[in-house]
């Protein structure tokens, strides 16, 4: 069992921790729903069991930070501010979708509130994180760029470019590993030689450490640390999260290789379960409070349901639109 | 050799050459990701990591490029690797080792060394998967000297180009469209490796030829059988080897048929359409009766939205439209 | 706007377009492979590290993957980013960032963002590099929908490519070819940008239509040249812009010249030249009086022997021998 | 100044050395003279400055090891065994030439003595160490893989890619990075955030030290302990040996990003004018001796250079062979 501790965290942000987990959970169990009845397409990856990394994290940041995420980023994507609506309709393809319905669920994008999708080749985004930290020191923007990724990713040569080049030029780019053990099937052993995957970022002289993911306190004050040390001018800062995905990596994984034992001693640390407790334990919210806060992401999410199901579709006759772009269209 | 036809699927027709080869060649092992526990993305490998170990159905972290160089080492070592990629669309962080190396070894060594690798991806889109699981690069591969490519398009295809490429002593691209896999056909179990210098005429006819590979096959046949009913006789021609290309079924059926429609799940411009429109007018410029019609995906990255996706890709209704008007209008 | 010309070679061109892009716009940035102290490999951004500082003219370790996806990232953070690739060769290690992610990015997102990136690099053979190092892959770039492809064949094109490229709002592959850099040529100093969107005719001419690009449009204006001579009256296109192509200006040159040779440096099989040769025929079938004729390069990756490597590129000898035969026997 | 010991060392094997060394030299200098005269043409990459390197780590390999390099690898496929006239004339584009002239200085071949090049595309054959690393163990083969590669190599992907394949699967590979402080122009400390090279291999659970790249002995012996260390089964070891060129990259280099003084810095530590003089004074051997190892090196060299001089070419009608091998071509 996770053993809470508030330190320095305001009693009424725990408020919003737990409500932001359960968003997170409302909305990938409907999605899972949404998908068995054919609602939802293409690949769909659940966040469920990892929630308190995005809300930790997300808690921690400037609203003006920019993000990026895998192709497993819905929850990313809601507390990044992009609306329910927006990330439901874009999951079924409708023309008022996040990304106009041409992205869907592993491609969620939001210019407005810099969320930078939603990418589903795996260490590709890494790159494109190091590019936006360094167009902020050139700038001069004090805004930190947080990409998200799994520990599969980091056997990727792109993540051993990417940390290297931000490392290099002293990015504010804070790299967040969510590790979950496996990368589709294949466990951590066998992914990486070296598991201790902090060490990995000493490599590039990164201060790195490693973190409960399931404690959505520590995950947000680890992030709080990294980015002051980043605005302060301390250059990229890699963490590794500890988590674990409850649900299978997709919805055509049977999920053959995986103890079911296993699964089950992590949902003992369910991080919205334990946190909502320990809540109630410390007083600080009252079981009504909590039922509150699920009645309203099932509100939220239900909302969004309804209303992609009666947005529009793109007209086919806009199949072109949006390859290249014309220089009337960034300029406006 | 051959023997009394059974049902599959094209993807247990994938495993069972997969299997075969590891139970009859000691060289032979399988490489990539998720090949073992997870049974393979697309579940072809399902199963084999037990029969015959982790060792010889060996999962590799993500890391295209290094586990397919790696395969590319092995080969030159004495192994007979078949090197799984997911899908052709993470074949571009490995196009460096396929291209630089593994295409180039023999030729700048003089013809010291040869890799005889097989690896396989998937490729085509229609599923949803939106820009970057959707590529169909096949004509990337087939510009290369050095590579072969190959095509399966039906169950037993897929049961018998295996060995094919497995006997060849270089290295062999083979494609399995992400649609084909649950397809059933009939195939011969003591068949034998498919001769891959060969096109396949999967329907003869004498009014035009459809010319089409993998995914693109199958919507040429219910293409054609459209076709036979509004009195368009169409021969369809199945490529099955995309490098080398079999320049003279092409130029013999367009000889009889006047008539050519490529079918490419690919998008248009400089596509691998384009090579098989060139080759066939250079071989049947006069006796054509109206230039190559190329049909292929439209340009832009693959969308999500269904509607949007289907309207992207070509599709029955496409290729009966294109021939109607080629053969009745010329263009 | 024009001034009076000045003689300049392709390599100084090249430099003076990226130093007033660092001179006129702060958002311009050159990142590469040894941009900085050694010059670039080809020279061209020699001393622009000292004009504009480390930071503007950025050195980056050996990682194409990562330093061209940082390129991207800084064109959507707001920057202009020049990336210098130091050859087409080792693109391919950069081509997932390219394809994948600078070529979708817009389309997956719905039109909320675009990548104002421009990716230098250097193209074709003729140096004895051998296999591993004299790629022509223009084709390849010319078949992403999501990109531009350019590739400035003269000293002026070079000057005044650029800031069209930089100009537009996506992600825009200048190549330059490798033998080019010591051309002389004479430039606007106060031209402009140039219009990409059309093919330049480099020389007129009534009896065949020489299409080329980058390295090949100086062996088709030589070729023109001896053709002259034997009475042969060529038009040498120039490309320029390979993606988008400029199909009105082949249509209408082969409409008048009932005659195509398409040269081309890459490889035959699926190459650019396969797309120029079906472009022309579906335009122009009912006037063209012989097959469009493709002249590439040998399906082989290529030697390192001087004599080998000559015979596998088209050379001006190839071209004349080739029309000669297109004109008078029509093969 | 080197401080040599023999340590472990047979005497007698401090001529061969030495020997060695000075072919090496002696075949780069004549390469950068035939390039002044365009007998030689493409990139050329003279190896002079860091002949302990390859001297010393050949020397403690088994005959039967695979070595592979980079473009920069004349003296490897020298002392691999591949005789000077190939090597000459395969540079003269002959089709004596080790590759029979296709491949040129960057991509010299020998199937007999498993020399896997001459490889052009940097960090590009790392994985096929891994690879032929793999199919002898698989095969049982006790041989080790010796992989050279420049630090700059280092910041590939590939790099990242090959050593966690390595280590993960316990593969007999020696990875020998021939740390010479600059890529092309590019010095390490601007293309590596973390200049302590061994560090990255902990990153993989790799064992790995640092070596004096310009003492031959101290090469050969921490060569022989990785050696060992393999073959008894411990998997893949890293080292980095610091040494340095003394020549530009290329022949096309004008050099204008190092400090003369740098480069007589280290000239002063010159491996085969230190060593000779250091055996000399330990009377290992005689003025005379190491007069006669030049002679007899510049002996071999000419005799290279006539021979290649006079070899045929490759008929033009030849071009399209070796782009795909025959099964007969293979079997015989
Ligand atoms: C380059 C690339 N290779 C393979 C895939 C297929 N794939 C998608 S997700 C995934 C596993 C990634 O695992 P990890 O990085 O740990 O993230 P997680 O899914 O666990 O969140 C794989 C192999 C891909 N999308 N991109
Ligand atoms: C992938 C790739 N990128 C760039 C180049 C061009 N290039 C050739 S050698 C070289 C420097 C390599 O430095 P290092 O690895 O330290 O080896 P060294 O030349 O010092 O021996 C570069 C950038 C290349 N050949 N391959
Ligand atoms: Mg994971
Ligand atoms: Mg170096």
């Amino acid at each position: 069992m996770t053993g809470y501790e508030l330190k320095g965290i305001p009693a009424e942000a725990c408020r919003d921790l737990l409500r932001d987990m359960i968003r997170i959970r409302v909305l990938e169990e409907r999605c899972a729903e949404l998908y068995a009845a054919s609602k939802i397409r293409g690949f769909l990856h659940l966040y469920i069991g990892e929630e308190a990394v995005a809300t930790g994290v997300m808690h921690a940041l400037d609203s003006d930070d920019s993000v990026l995420a895998t192709y497993r980023e819905h929850g990313h994507a809601l507390l990044k501010g992009i609306p329910a609506t927006g990330i439901m309709a874009e999951m079924f393809g409708r023309s008022t979708g996040c990304s106009g319905g041409r992205g869907g669920s592993m491609h969620l994008f939001d210019a407005a509130t810099r969320f930078y999708g939603g990418n589903a080749i795996v260490g590709g985004h890494l790159p494109l994180a190091v590019g936006l930290g360094l167009a902020d020191q050139v700038a001069g923007n004090d805004r930190v760029t947080v990409c998200f990724f799994g520990e599969g990713a980091m056997a990727e040569g792109e993540f051993h470019e990417a940390l290297n080049l931000a490392a290099l030029w002293n990015l504010p780019v804070l790299f967040c590993c969510e590790n979950n053990r496996y990368a589709m099937g294949t466990s951590l052993e066998t992914s990486e030689s070296q598991v201790d995957l902090a060490l990995k970022a000493a490599a590039y002289a990164i201060p790195a450490w490693s973190v409960d993911g399931m404690d959505v306190l520590e995950v947000a004050r680890a992030t709080k640390r990294a980015r002051s040390m980043i605005t302060g001018g301390g250059g990229p800062v890699f963490i590794e999260f500890q988590t674990y995905r409850f649900r299978a990596h997709s919805m055509f994984d049977p999920d053959l290789y995986r103890d079911p034992a296993e699964i089950e001693t992590w949902k003992e640390r369910d991080p919205v379960v334990t946190f909502a407790g320990w809540a109630i334990e410390q007083s600080l919210l009252t079981g009504d409070d909590v039922e509150a806060l699920w009645d309203a992401a099932r509100d939220e999410v239900t909302a969004a349901v309804i209303a992609a199901d009666e947005a529009p579709l793109e007209p086919v006759s806009s199949l072109l639109d949006h390859v290249t772009a014309t220089t009337e269209e960034v300029s406006s | 050799m051959t023997g009394p036809e059974v049902e599959t699927t094209y993807r247990e027709a994938m495993r069972d050459a997969i299997r075969e080869a590891l139970a009859t060649d000691d060289r032979v092992i399988v490489l990539g990701e998720d090949v073992a526990d997870y049974g393979g993305t697309y579940a072809v490998t399902k199963g084999l990591h037990e029969e015959f170990g982790r060792d010889r159905v060996r999962n590799t972290p993500l890391s295209e490029s290094g586990f397919v160089g790696a395969g590319i080492g092995a080969a030159l070592g004495g192994l007979r690797p078949i090197v799984e990629i997911m899908t052709v669309n993470f074949s571009l962080l490995a196009l460096d080792q396929i291209v630089n190396t593994a295409a180039t070894l023999r030729h700048m060594s003089g013809g010291q060394f040869h890799v005889p690798l097989v690896i396989r991806m998937t490729t085509g889109a229609g599923r949803q998967l939106a820009a970057q699981h959707s590529h169909s690069l096949e004509g990337w591969y087939a510009h290369v000297p050095g590579l072969k490519v190959i095509a399966p398009a039906t169950a037993s295809d897929a049961r018998w180009m295996l060995p094919t490429a497995l006997a060849d002593p270089n290295p062999v691209i083979l494609f399995e469209h992400n649609a084909l896999y649950g397809e059933h056909g009939s195939i011969d179990p003591v068949g034998g490796p498919v001769d891959i210098t060969q096109a396949a005429i999967r329907r003869s006819g004498n009014d035009v030829s459809i010319i089409a590979w993998a995914g693109m096959v199958h919507k040429a046949m219910a293409a054609a059988a459209v076709l036979a009913d509004q009195g368009v006789d169409a021969e369809v021609i199945d490529l099955r080897s995309l490098r080398p290309l079999d320049a003279d079924t092409l130029a013999e059926s367009v000889a009889r048929t006047h008539h050519a429609v490529v079918v490419d799940e690919g998008w248009l411009t400089a596509g691998l359409n384009a090579e098989i429109a060139a080759l066939i007018t250079e071989r049947c410029f006069w006796t054509l009766d109206a230039p190559v019609r190329r049909l292929a995906s439209a340009e832009v990255p693959i969308p999500y939205a269904q509607h949007l996706e289907e309207h992207a890709i070509p599709q029955v209704d496409d290729i009966v439209a294109a021939v109607n008007r080629l053969v009745r209008d010329g263009v």
